[in-house]
């Protein structure tokens, strides 16, 4: 009994984190048509940030609220000066759909590199903003603590204050007409240049969140060798696919289901079944919905 | 299109000239090969698995538009068959790369099958999750090896070739001679009916399919003739380090062979040189330079990657479409100017 | 307020689709650019819109230089672009369409207004208004063009192919509303067209485009009576 | 000159391979009299390849410049009969096909004495075959993995173990067990590899059976949720002792993971993730360690009584930019420490093949921090073969359990458990090894 819920709740937490990325993937994806690999790069840009904020003031809240404007305007940067050009440069040809992807592993390797250079050797971490002690129900401890609750709200506030702004507000409106059909967004007066950076930037706020709460609940240390970040990269790519890409509560789901499969087959398969699961999963998935849980008819043919 | 008839005219005029020149190649490789040391005996080795893999990128990206970030899995299955192999059936060496072929273009074909249904992120993702995903099924059969992986050992050079001939210069022969074939029978393929279609496929693959051409097969097509390239990559990756394993085939690699491809040029087969040199000779390069201006730990580990980062985005952003297109386009505007 | 066009030349790669062309639409009048395949007719309204950069020449409305500058801008200005092919967002409701041609606009009252005069004339739109614009039909994806570039309160118009793949019976329908619509709401239009005849049918004046040239302009009227252009474009 | 007589040396080592002789030691004076490759007058060059950057790199890529720390120490101080050492350092991401093109940079390009502490068993187990130093005669000294196979003298006959392998530790480990925890649950936590196997092995052999085995994916530690499935199966399977055999980073993210889920068995820690400070550098805090057992060979990084711990703390300030002190820098240091002995005793002109034959010879009589034997010999390779098991403290110090260091020690094979009685040489003066 309490094995089964440990199980979901784990799966849930852990599902939670991958959503955060493959929200941030996500949003950069519906704003340029881009998968953006740098997103690790600047999470972990976006963290250190937060991590220097930490030593000096003392305050995670303040810290996570710098490290997501921090990557709010990295982001915004690496959009007006690389995409900007690239999508300039390799608009059309068959470079155009595969550009992008490279370009941004680029940065991804450009960040790290320059974090390595700068950072490198030395330790950090970061400790949980509340307690990261499970709850106690009769006498059993819950895989769920405080900070995991955290977590999970900070990922459902995020998706239902994203999905607002999406569906009901005028920038939101321009952010998906932009993504759709640039040119006849820019012919209706919207100005795709800046709405796209708007969602780079958005993406680069919610990649720093997902950092600054992934960091605190495992270790809490950061190195700009992490594996901890190429993981959160490549899972919350995979969760962003398995959900279609196109949608931010696709995306959400993509990273609970994601999370909970792992979670399940883990306790009750066998522990050493990780990277398998999540590809066969993904290829079911596509298999069954080749454009994701909540895919746009025409978002698998872009 | 006026460049593709042009080189479709040429060729016609000089398939024979085409053929003398990979054997005059091969030749100059050879003699080559007794001139220069060890290391660079080895580092050709590598030089000519890396113009395998980066072809067969180019073959699956520049020409058919189908990415793939897992390449590096498909290397290992490559690998992994030469080894079985050579260690279960004692295969001869050039058996074990026919089978590295044939093994890797199946796996291919069925992977390519999904993909054709596939296209941009969501089949970056799953090439993506392949190469995460792979390499660890490599501890779930005790058959495969483990960790440690299998051995995969082609012999020492024949007693012929002389008593100073060293095993690296036999992998150099063996490799570049792979490498030859490969590239001449692939450029063969893209003079092709297939070729063509999959040239027409990254125009407009709409158009394409209006003109009779089946984009599905012809891109399951193009995957297992890619996948087959690269399990040949795969074998002679295999054969330089003499085993296989699976932290052989980290996911840098396949990120490695895409940088690689782009450095060369997607969209032509003629630049696959620049990308395999770009890949082998970064890392001294780099080593010179932090050996020169700094003692450095941070900047010593962190410069390789620095620099390849560095020139991947600045391909990327200033020759999209590789050095090589972007010569044969100044050339072609300068002669339109002339004429 | 007058449309100028001054040598205008624009170059596609190393193919020239428009060669050095003047001509003038006069403020209010409803011009009809047509022409065979690939006579620069669609180059022309994209350039004069910003969305394809000219490589000599100028063309000016209302005091404005439209060469060189990018059409949210223009937009501001008034030069309102329906592009070829129904362009609409089919992932979009209609009424987020709409919407859309009146982001910029400051003043919502009068967005709102100008939303009620499209849906007065296109009132199929009303009734679909919060469906998903893929599930349109051909004319009334058209009808929701016009609309949302209606929606930026343009003084130029620049229609491209408005009739393409519609029945000959909504063909004549949608010409009337463009011809409503512009005089209703003091509109000069370029509209360029293949339908030449259709076209002429309701234009002031008519430009004759060839291989990038202007091959003849004239009233509309000369125009269907000049027997080589009835010979080569309206087909008898 | 040196190119030349390499390349002979070469053609010669080729020719014996090819004509069948598995084990090549050939006498380099016989070209060379005067100097061996990468020895001059006045220097000795060493190479060694590592994960300076990726994933696997953290802790170990403070090893170079622990054994750069004590080289310069010696060199201040003469040098090694006159020779300074340098030392030349390569990243290899823990990537066999990198750890075979920078082993082949150190050999062909950067001509080498000797290859350092290679780490990684796919890595070790790629170079040997396809660079081959042993065909080519050059020496691997200590080697820096617990894999048992890299002892066997007839494949790698020019490399030297250092580690106690996993079997090793497996065995002493049960033994302890057995010994304190007869009637508890026992769970293991293992890498789902080979070093998990070795350690598999070991344990059979000791004949210990576990209550819950939890094997994870080699890097699925770093992803957010999977540490949290260990613990789960752990508390469920009941298992009251607990016998943490993987990777440091495994071994922080149990241990924190544990505390959130309030799971608080008495925990084993194995060496390999054992060390405290590179656990506390991943983040997990000092009192988590608390009362946990671990198994160690040196002593403990923090026993300044110790003359060795206090001689290369001193090192560590003065050449190494005063860097966090914990077991990598120690068994770096070490590493060098008996490096240098080795040159020193091949010889007032070392070559290779004097070199492997010093340790081979006087090996076994060498200082060293560590408070096991070892085990070189004419026969043997092996090197370290022995543990103590020691109780962290509320700051993360590990302390000898009852105030001193008992040693077990075994071997790879069916060997029994045994205390060891071994006396640890005193260490030359200054931890200078007489020249």
């Amino acid at each position: 009994m309490y094995k089964f819920l440990n199980t979901v709740l784990i799966g849930i937490t852990s599902g939670a984190i991958y959503s955060l990325m493959a929200l941030a993937l996500v949003l950069v994806w519906r704003s340029t048509r881009v998968v953006n690999f740098a997103q690790a790069g600047q999470a972990l840009l976006s963290t250190y940030i937060g991590y220097e904020v930490i030593q000096n003031f003392h305050s995670f809240w303040l810290a996570l609220a710098i490290a997501m404007v921090a990557g709010a305007a990295v982001a915004a940067l690496i959009d007006a000066i690389f995409m900007r050009t690239l999508f300039k440069r390799a608009a059309e040809g068959p470079i155009a759909g595969v550009a992008p992807i490279i370009a941004t592993l680029g940065l991804l390797g450009l960040i790290r590199a320059l974090l390595g250079l700068v950072v490198g050797g030395k330790e950090a971490s970061i400790r949980p903003p509340v307690s990261n002690i499970g709850f106690t129900i009769s006498g059993h401890t819950l895989a769920f603590s405080p900070l995991k609750l955290l977590i999970v709200a900070s990922v459902l506030f995020l998706m239902l204050v994203l999905s607002l702004i999406f569906q009901h507000t005028n920038v939101g409106l321009a952010l998906r007409a932009s993504a759709y059909a640039p040119e006849i967004a820019r012919l209706a007066g919207v100005k795709v240049d800046g709405i796209r950076t708007l969602g780079w930037a958005l993406a680069g706020a919610a990649g720093a969140a997902a950092g600054m709460l992934q960091t605190p609940d495992g270790n809490g240390a950061l190195s700009p060798d992490s594996l901890e970040f190429s993981l959160l990269l490549v899972f919350g790519f995979i969760a962003a696919v398995i959900g279609g890409l196109e949608s931010l509560v696709g995306a959400v789901l993509g990273g609970l289901l994601l999370g909970l499969v792992l979670a399940f087959v883990l306790i009750y398969i066998s522990g050493s079944l990780v990277f398998i699961t999540a590809f066969v999963l993904l290829i079911i998935v596509l298999l069954v919905k080749p454009g994701g849980l909540i895919g746009s008819r025409r978002g698998r043919r872009a | 299109m006026v460049r593709d008839e042009d080189v479709v005219h040429k060729f016609r005029q000089s398939n024979f000239g085409r053929l003398s020149f990979f054997v005059g190649f091969g030749i100059f490789l050879f003699l080559l090969s007794n001139r220069v040391d060890e290391l660079r005996v080895y580092q050709g080795a590598t030089l000519a698995m890396y113009v395998v893999a980066i072809a067969s990128l180019i073959l699956l990206t520049g020409y058919s538009g189908q990415v793939s970030l897992g390449h590096g899995a498909l290397l290992a299955i490559g690998g992994y068959s030469a080894a079985l192999a050579r260690n279960h059936l004692s295969a001869p060496v050039w058996i074990t790369f026919l089978i590295a072929v044939l093994v890797t273009a199946m796996a291919g074909a069925v992977l390519g099958t999904a993909a054709a249904r596939l296209s941009g992120p969501y089949l970056a993702g799953t090439t993506l999750a392949l190469a995460v995903g792979l390499p660890s099924i490599a501890n779930q059969f005790g058959f495969l090896g483990g960790e440690q992986g299998l051995l995969f050992d082609v012999g020492f050079p024949p007693a012929s070739l002389g008593e100073d001939f060293t095993q690296y210069k036999w992998y150099f022969w063996i490799a570049s001679l792979a490498a030859l074939i490969s590239i001449w029978w692939l450029q063969n393929i893209l003079r092709s009916r297939y070729g063509r279609s999959w040239r027409a496929l990254r125009g407009n693959e709409v158009a394409a399919e209006l003109a009779g051409i089946h984009a599905g097969k012809s891109k399951t097509l193009a995957f297992t003739i890619s996948s087959g390239l690269a399990g040949l990559a795969g074998a002679l990756l295999a054969m330089t380090i003499s085993t296989v394993s699976p932290s052989a085939f980290p996911l840098s690699l396949s990120f490695a062979l895409l940088t690689g491809a782009i450095l060369s040029g997607v969209t032509t087969l003629s630049g696959v040189m620049i990308g395999a040199l770009t890949l082998v000779a970064t890392p001294e390069i780099a080593a010179a330079i932090s050996n020169r201006f700094s003692t450095s730990e941070n900047v010593t580990t962190n410069l390789p990657g620095l620099l390849v980062s560095a020139l991947l985005i600045l391909v990327v952003l200033l020759v999209p479409n590789g050095p090589v297109e972007q010569m044969r386009t100044v050339r072609n505007r300068k002669r339109a100017i002339t004429r | 307020m007058t449309l100028v066009v001054t040598d205008l030349t624009v170059d596609h790669g190393a193919i020239r689709a428009i060669n050095n062309i003047s001509f003038r639409v006069e403020e209010g009048q409803l011009a009809a650019v047509i022409g065979a395949n690939g006579a620069g007719k669609t180059t022309l309204l994209r350039t004069l819109s910003g969305l394809t950069h000219a490589t000599g020449g100028s063309a000016s409305w209302h005091g404005t230089e439209l060469l060189y500058s990018k059409p949210e801008k223009l937009v501001r200005r008034g030069v309102s672009h329906v592009s070829e092919g129904k362009s609409v967002i089919p992932e979009l409701t209609v009424k987020e369409n709409l919407h859309l041609g009146a982001l910029w606009r400051k003043n919502s009252d009068e967005a709102h207004a100008t939303q009620e005069m499209i849906l007065d004339t296109f009132p199929r739109l009303r009734d679909r208004l919060d469906q998903q614009a893929d599930i349109l039909s051909g004319g009334e994806r058209q009808m929701l063009a016009i609309g949302r570039a209606l929606m930026s309160k343009p003084s130029l118009l620049l229609l491209d192919e408005p009739s393409l793949g519609l029945a000959p019976l909504l063909v004549a329908q949608i010409f009337q509303s463009i011809r409503a619509l512009t005089s209703q709401m003091g509109l000069t239009v370029v509209l360029v067209e293949q339908n030449a005849m259709s076209a002429l049918k309701i234009a002031d004046m008519g430009i004759v485009l060839n291989r990038g040239r202007i091959a003849a302009s004239d009233s509309s009227v000369h125009l269907i009576a000049n027997p080589q252009v009835r010979a080569a474009y309206l087909g008898y | 000159m040196i190119g030349i007589n390499r390349r002979r040396l070469l053609v010669a080592s080729a020719v014996l391979a090819t004509s069948g002789l598995a084990i090549s030691t050939v006498p380099a004076q016989a070209f060379s009299p005067r100097s061996e490759v990468g020895v001059t007058a006045k220097t000795i060059k060493l190479g060694v390849t590592i994960p300076m950057t990726g994933a696997a790199s953290p802790g170990y890529n403070k090893l170079p410049s622990a054994m750069k720390a004590y080289f310069d120490y010696v060199n201040a101080n003469g040098g090694v009969k006159g020779r300074k050492i340098t030392l030349v350092v390569k990243d290899d991401q823990y990537v066999p096909t990198l750890a075979v093109a920078k082993t082949n940079e150190l050999i062909l390009k950067d001509k080498v004495f000797a290859l350092l502490a290679p780490l990684g068993t796919a890595n070790v187990k790629a170079v040997a075959a396809s660079v081959n130093p042993g065909r080519r005669g050059v020496p691997t000294l200590f080697v820096n993995t617990g894999y048992s196979g890299f002892a066997n003298k007839k494949a790698y006959p020019t490399t030297f173990t250092l580690l106690p392998s996993y079997i090793v530790e497996a065995k002493i480990i049960a033994q302890y067990l057995k010994e304190n925890f007869a009637d508890k649950k026992i769970g293991l936590l293992y890498q789902d590899d080979d070093f998990g196997d070795d350690a598999l092995a070991g344990f059979k052999e000791a004949g210990l059976n576990f209550a819950v085995k939890v094997p994870y994916a080699s890097g699925s530690q770093g992803l957010s949720g999977v540490p949290a499935t260990w613990i789960q199966k752990l508390s469920t399977g009941g298992a009251e002792v607990v016998v943490l055999f993987g990777v440091s980073s495994a071994t922080g993210a149990a241990l924190g993971t544990a505390a959130v889920m309030k799971y608080a068995p008495k925990w084993i820690l194995g060496s390999v993730g054992g060390d405290a400070t590179t656990i506390k550098a991943l983040g997990v805090p000092a009192g988590v360690l608390y009362n946990a057992t671990g198994a160690s060979f040196v002593p403990a990084t923090t026993d300044t009584t110790d003359e060795y711990i206090k001689l290369f703390q001193t090192i560590n300030a003065k050449y190494n930019n005063n860097a966090v002190f914990d077991n990598n820098v120690l068994v770096g240091m070490n590493t060098a420490f008996l490096t240098v002995q080795a040159i020193a005793a091949a010889g007032a002109n070392p070559t290779r093949k004097a070199l492997i034959a010093a340790i081979e010879k006087k090996g076994a009589s060498f200082a060293s921090a560590a408070l096991t034997p070892l085990m070189y010999s004419a026969t043997s390779h092996v090197g370290y073969s022995g543990y103590w098991f020691g109780t962290y403290g509320p700051t993360g110090d590990l302390k000898p359990n009852g105030g001193t260091y008992s040693v077990y020690t075994t071997d790879s094979g069916t060997g029994a458990v045994v205390k060891s009685t071994y006396k640890r040489p005193a260490m030359p003066a200054n931890g200078l090894p007489a020249n």
